[in-house]
């Protein structure tokens, strides 16, 4: 049993660590506009869905107008990206002005905000469905696939207790620009004056507008990027995945908010840890639930397990596995 | 129009000229379902009547007499002469069991201010509890008994349900309390999901629900030797069921506990510090909510017939909770509104709507796509509906009535203080 | 600068304010002019607080006008009026908890754009608090309350202000460090800079103003020199005994 | 005073009630000619709408060929067509919709058996007659209703002759089995599981997965791990494509097999190159093999401007044998417009319908005893697959 799952282990590192960088980008996401606004964004895993759809549309076009042969895929994929994760900064800014910020101006409740974040994840996934029907008759969209060269790592050769794995092209590019994206929002957020700007907002909002600081605006700043940073995800999940439906936000929205919970709601850094984590530890499951088990349990079981992770970390350490303590306002 | 309402409002001054209008719109209405018995809408506009009833100055207990007549023997009665009276029967047994539950709802989310989005799991437990031993499952993993029960059970396993989802509903609620409030949201989410996958896998190693086959052939309700099958007497069991949970709402909501709710949904603090047991209070909340839950579920069960995991996604607890934003959260009238437009929009409105589209492109020839049909549009327009009411009509279509303080004042007041209180005794 | 505008540098007249719905302050009406220290006294709950927030731009008036420097400021929300040159030390100090002490000063000059300068003024701040100047890698929230005062009022002089505003600076503090930080006080505004102070400590802050506004459930009840006042039998009586 | 809100709801309500009494309600007749409806339903939306729209088109598309034969003895046949979503409450909502409307004396559905088992207690109480061209659920005619029937195989056959060629033909010794964890999907699976255990095989895993999830790199590692010869998964193709894909990047090259979910051209769509060498049972035939079915192809594509899918020939199936069985019920009745009980019975009593794909004769459960299952392999990445066996029982 055990050497069974040793000898898995390499695959399921990559399995995991693929799906752990996706939950790890959306998760920040979720983790900034908590810090800034105490809000579950429950819209943001359909940011995320948008833009693997506009994503996708954009490549379908650049394949129509031939640019996918004309040009090396690498460059095209990062013009996708970038366009999606502009495209879904907006939308993201776009939430914030209709949905969120006049609840703010009225001080409404926290419940109320959460409903309508509610509402709008609900448009979000049916306005796409609809413009995917109308357009292909189905609302699966299957991408057309680059970056699809497998490699084989050959942890048997080193470590003869391991199998192969074996992995495609498209995951060092998730992997590449995930880190580049998380390095890059690190050091914008520590470094930078907005970054300051944000922390500043996140830890006291009136306090912040006496030092001059427009707060509605660094909000918009914040939903900018936690919602480009979401969609340029979305991209990168269509093209480790190939095929996206609009729903596909919801499950991983999910997920990914109980990776920020995990890494401590807030908590950027932890975000990122906490994704990567789940990832793995959900690849663990599904490949070796039933081995452990003796088949009582099945992969089925996964997300239970994700969940049942939620709720403990939740009620016994609220502050998350990587977050302090931070003396609750009441 | 104006002078029409000016008119309009001279007659309805007076109580008799009220009473007299409204019988004859009732009168009128009925006759309309009569003369049009395939009409969806002379049927909608029958159970109109009893919103209008509500609004109107009369003897409370000669309004609710009214409304029960209406309810039990008028509208019942009419829609029989019609072909479609299973189908109006089934909405009305829909529109029963939903307001049921978003009455349980809004006693959690209303009155005690916790956001709980994985409600459904507890109609899906008092479904499941009828369903298991009212079928042959139970002998599956029963080591004694004869399965499945008979009918007559149907009664006793209204409260069985009820209780083991007011079960449940503690259960969830001992560790879920020690949560924030917004955590709380995401909590109940993924116990609804816990709930909803464990219900779809329990065939092995033990089989207890059947897995993703569902449970079929699920015995009716039986009532003196009569054997329940149709929609139109599974109606009456959801409207005495519906009842009976307005009663205790109702008596609930003037009650020392229904007080102790709101006064922990407006402050926490000032609750507590007022004496008034949290923990205590929110448990009550959930289990009392959770048991209207259980008790259709168990209705849900025995009407369908046949029950599996996907009757109870996520997607269907939002529903619930539509119907009481909707409705307006802590207003009981408004809630039972709020469910009644949520079914009627999706059983009847959308799909007649839709229908009706498709007939005009099968008929005329226009090109309409089967994307656009409203039907399919459900997320959409309920989403649309929750951001619309959160925004701009916070308080719901009949807004909750007794509310003197301002909930959104009262909460920062207390953040102020607690503020202050804070930032004075922090530092020395 | 003209006269009118060294004159009333800043001039409220007759605001009203609310709380939600409950009425904070009852047509207020005060003047700064260049160069003073202007104190209000009153106690908890009397409307200090709601008076310099009103002039901040963090609450709105209902009703009445604020102008500062000859421009007219009512409306304006809070990151506006700062970039005019007011600066608020808020009650309770609120310093960045999480940021460093750094960070912190460095925020409260966020609308300069000039790097030097930032560090000049920075070099300034600690010439009133050297003490500041230890601890600049440490995080705000882990500073004692002597030192966060220090800071939050540091912070404020980052935004090189006109109008200094302080809200209870000595509240919490032991006294040998409410001197301290009176004195620096003094000395600001020796140095040029106008004063506004809010102080539940009425003696200490008649002490070093020159005039006093006393206000009472959201209205000025009495004003005067800072010793007329304290001279008044019913000031003594209510703040002073 | 609370009266002032009523006027406009009041002026609401008379303007409706104009425009009720205004409005003819739709009568029984059009045209002098009688009105008789056949039902629809199927998912038209969700993620099996390529599925379900195609059985709702190869209804019409019987209607219509028949229509003329109708309009000759006086009536008018119209297709209502419902959308059930996949989902089991809308189903039995749409069956009382159909159930009350009198012109509708049978109907064409469902695709799921999670949604037909629900529906047809409702059509059982209405003696509405309900041909399936494609719920394989054993438990959906082994209730013994009267109305219900299917022209298409159970998951007692195609699960079990799946397995038969699976371990006899593709000599399959361990295999790993997957599946969706739905009624449909679990159903076949554990049909191919059982089967395959009796002739030997060794099932070296079973296990299930999410719908609606991307990655099922996490049971796939265990499967390609455990070596199988051959992988099967019960299932839709929206899984069912991108776990043939996944399977092909974890270096998997042996066969996967599965049931008729995957038979369509989304499977090929979603798993690209990688669908080579997959195998799947369908309870649907090839049209493209026989004359008759080709010639359907070709309508079909003319007037819907759309591909048939292995659906389109059974939805056509499905809808011709109820017509048949009314245009009996009519004939017995002299010409009159027969009752629904008539119609189910003519219906259950229909004998060697020959259809575009398949014949038809229904045994007293209502399962149709020329239901075949067929055998097919992608050796193209392109839709239709290549028929390799044809099984009868």
């Amino acid at each position: 049993m055990l050497a069974h799952i040793i000898q898995n282990l390499p695959q399921v590192l990559i399995d995991g660590l693929t799906l752990g960088v996706v939950y790890a980008v959306v998760a920040i996401g979720y983790t900034m506009v908590y810090g800034i606004l105490e809000l579950i964004n429950f819209a943001h895993g359909d940011v995320f869905m948008t833009g693997s759809f506009i994503g996708a549309t954009v490549l379908f076009l650049f394949m129509g107008m031939g640019f996918l042969t004309a040009l090396p895929a690498l460059i095209v994929f990062l013009i996708v990206i970038i366009i999606a994760g502009i495209a879904t900064g907006l939308l993201g800014v776009g939430i914030e002005r209709v949905a969120y910020r006049p609840l703010r101006r009225k001080n409404a409740p926290k419940l109320i905000a959460l409903i309508t974040s509610i509402g709008i994840s609900f448009v979000l996934e049916d306005s796409v469905r609809f413009i995917a029907e109308l357009k292909t008759g189905n609302y699966i969209v299957t991408a057309p696939s680059i970056f699809n060269h497998r490699f084989t790592l050959s942890a048997h050769d080193w470590f003869p207790f391991f199998n192969n794995a074996t992995f495609q092209g498209s995951f060092i590019l998730v992997l590449a620009v995930t880190v580049v994206m998380l390095v890059s929002l690190d050091l914008f957020v520590n470094k930078t004056k907005w970054g300051m700007a944000m922390r500043a907002v996140a830890q006291d909002r009136d306090t912040a507008s006496l030092m001059t600081i427009n707060v509605n605006r660094v909000i918009s700043v914040t939903f900018f990027i936690g919602s480009a940073l979401g969609g340029a995800t979305g991209v990168l999940f269509m093209i480790q995945y190939g095929t996206i439906d609009p729903y596909i936000g919801f499950i991983l929205g999910i997920k990914a908010f109980t990776a920020a919970v995990l890494g401590g709601i807030g908590n950027i850094r932890g975000a990122m840890f906490g994704g990567v984590m789940l990832g793995l530890l959900e690849m663990f499951a599904a490949a070796n639930l039933s081995i452990i088990t003796h088949g009582a349990m099945g992969a089925e079981y996964k997300d239970v397990f994700a969940f049942i992770i939620l709720i403990l970390v939740l009620i016994f350490k609220p502050e998350g596995l990587f977050g302090k303590a931070v003396v609750e306002k009441v | 129009m104006t002078s029409l309402g000016a008119l309009f409002n001279k007659i309805a001054e007076s109580k008799r000229n009220q009473i007299i209008l409204f019988i004859a719109y009732v009168l009128v209405t009925g006759l309309g379902l009569i003369l049009l018995p395939d009409s969806t809408v002379a049927f909608l506009l029958l159970l109109f009547s009893i919103l209008i009833l509500y609004y109107i100055d009369f003897n409370l207990k000669a309004k609710w007499i009214t409304g029960l007549v209406i309810l039990a023997v008028i509208v019942p009665f009419i829609s029989s002469f019609s072909g479609s009276y299973q189908t109006y029967m089934e909405v009305g047994t829909l529109v029963g069991i939903y307001c049921a539950m978003a009455l349980g709802l809004n006693i959690v989310v209303g009155f005690a201010g916790l956001l709980d989005l994985g409600f459904i799991a507890f109609f899906a437990v008092g479904a499941y509890s009828y369903a298991i031993f009212a079928s042959g499952q139970a002998a599956k993993f029963m080591p004694f008994g004869h399965y499945p029960l008979p009918g007559g059970t149907f009664w006793i396993f209204i409260l069985i349900g009820a209780f083991v989802a007011a079960l449940f509903g503690i259960i969830l609620g001992v560790p879920v309390l020690r949560v924030r409030g917004d955590y709380l949201a995401i909590v109940t989410l993924g116990f609804g999901e816990i709930i909803r996958i464990l219900l779809n896998n329990m065939d092995h190693p033990i089989n207890i629900t059947n897995g993703s086959m569902g449970i079929a052939s699920i015995t009716p309700p039986n009532f003196f030797g009569i054997s329940i099958g149709s929609s139109s007497q599974f109606y009456y069991i959801a409207l005495c069921i519906f009842l009976v949970v307005i009663y205790i709402v109702r008596k609930l909501e003037n009650s020392k506990l229904g007080r102790a709710w709101k006064a922990v949904r407006d402050n926490e603090i000032a609750a507590q510090a007022m004496g008034i047991p949290l923990v205590k209070t929110k448990l009550a909340a959930f289990a009392i909510g959770a048991s209207f839950s259980g008790m259709m579920g168990v209705v849900f069960a025995a009407k369908q017939m046949f029950v599996d995991a996907t009757s109870f996604t996520y997607l269907e607890s939002t529903i619930v909770l539509v119907m009481v934003i909707l409705g307006g959260m802590g207003s009981v009238p408004g809630v039972i509104l709020g469910a009644a437009v949520v079914i009627i929009l999706r059983t009847q409105v959308l799909t007649n709507i839709s229908n009706w589209l498709s007939s005009l492109s099968a008929t005329y020839g226009i090109p309409i796509p089967p994307a656009l049909s409203p039907e399919k549009m459900q997320l959409l327009i309920f989403g649309l509906l929750l951001i619309i009411f959160a925004l701009y009509r916070t308080q719901g279509l009949i807004p909750h009535k007794n509310r003197k303080v301002d909930v959104a004042r009262l909460e920062r007041e207390s953040a102020e203080l607690a503020h202050k209180a804070s930032s004075g005794g922090a530092d020395s | 600068m003209t006269e009118t505008t060294a004159k009333n540098f800043l001039k409220i007249s007759k605001i009203d304010s609310y709380y939600g719905q409950i009425q904070a302050l009852n047509g207020i009406d005060l003047y700064i002019d260049k160069g003073e220290i202007v104190t209000l006294i009153g106690s908890n709950g009397a409307g200090k607080s709601t008076t310099l927030k009103s002039i901040s731009g963090q609450v709105r008036p209902k009703q009445g006008t604020i102008s500062f420097d000859g421009i007219d400021i009512t409306k304006k929300p809070a990151h506006q009026t700062a970039l005019l040159g007011i600066a608020q030390v808020p009650e309770g100090r609120r310093i960045f908890p999480r940021l460093t002490v750094r960070e912190n000063l460095q925020i409260g000059a966020f609308s300069e754009k000039n790097k030097t300068v930032v560090s000049e003024r920075m070099e300034r701040v600690f010439s009133y608090f050297p003490r500041l100047k230890e601890r600049l890698s440490q995080k705000g929230g882990t500073m004692s309350g002597g030192e966060q005062q220090m800071l939050a009022i540091g912070r404020a002089l980052m935004m090189k202000p006109k109008l200094l505003m302080l809200d209870e600076p000595s509240m919490g503090l032991a006294p040998i460090i409410v001197e301290q930080i009176f004195d620096i006080i003094k000395e600001m505004n020796k140095e040029g800079m106008t004063i506004l102070l809010v102080e539940q400590n009425a003696y200490q802050a008649l002490q070093i103003a020159d005039r006093g506004y006393v206000i009472q459930t959201g209205q000025i009840v009495l004003d005067g020199k800072g010793e007329e006042l304290m001279k008044n039998e019913q000031v003594r009586e209510a703040y002073l005994a | 005073m609370k009266l002032k809100k009523m006027v406009p709801l009041a002026a609401a309500v008379i303007i409706v009630l104009g425009l009720i009494s205004g409005c003819a309600s739709n009568s029984g007749s059009s045209g002098g000619k009688e009105v008789i409806e056949i039902g629809s339903q199927s998912p038209l939306s969700g993620s099996s709408a390529t599925l379900g729209d195609a059985i709702r088109l190869g209804a019409q598309l019987a209607i219509e060929d028949q229509k003329a034969a109708f309009e000759k003895k006086g009536f008018t046949i119209k297709l209502k067509d419902l959308d059930d979503q996949g989902d089991p409450k809308k189903g039995v909502a749409n069956a009382q919709i159909l159930a009350s409307d009198k012109n509708v004396l049978a109907l064409v559905g469902h695709l799921n058996s999670g949604v037909a088992i629900p529906s047809s207690e409702v059509y059982e109480k209405n003696n509405l007659a309900m041909v399936s061209p494609a719920t394989t659920a054993t438990v959906v005619t082994d209730r013994g209703l009267k109305s219900v029937n299917r022209i298409c195989a159970r998951d007692d056959f195609q699960g079990p002759a799946g397995a038969n060629f699976a371990v006899k033909t593709l000599k399959a010794k361990k295999i790993f089995v997957i599946q969706d964890k739905t009624a449909y999907g679990s159903g076949l699976a554990e049909q191919f599981r059982d089967q395959a255990k009796k002739l030997g095989a060794e099932i070296v895993g079973y296990e299930g997965i999410t719908v609606g999830e991307k990655d099922f790199s996490g049971v796939l590692s265990q499967a390609v791990a455990k070596k199988p010869d051959l992988i099967y998964f019960g299932g839709v193709y929206a899984e069912g494509g991108l776990i043939i894909k996944q399977a092909r990047q974890k270096g998997f090259n042996g066969p996967i097999m599965g049931g008729d979910g995957l038979d369509s051209s989304s499977t090929v769509q979603i798993a690209g190159d990688a669908v080579k060498g997959v195998y799947l049972t369908s309870v649907a035939g090839d049209v493209t093999k026989t004359e008759k079915g080709q010639e359907f192809a070709k309508k079909y594509k003319d007037k819907f401007g759309k591909n048939v899918e292995s659906y389109s020939a059974y939805g056509y199936d499905s809808a011709a044998v109820i017509l048949k069985g009314l245009m009996n019920a009519i004939n017995d009745n002299d010409g009159k417009k027969p009752s629904r009980e008539q119609v189910e019975k003519a219906i259950r009593a229909v004998k060697d319908y020959d259809g575009v794909t398949t014949k038809v004769s229904f045994n007293d459960k209502g399962d149709n005893t020329y239901a075949k299952v067929y055998i097919y392999n992608f050796e193209q990445a392109k839709y239709p697959p290549v028929q390799k066996a044809e099984i009868s029982q």
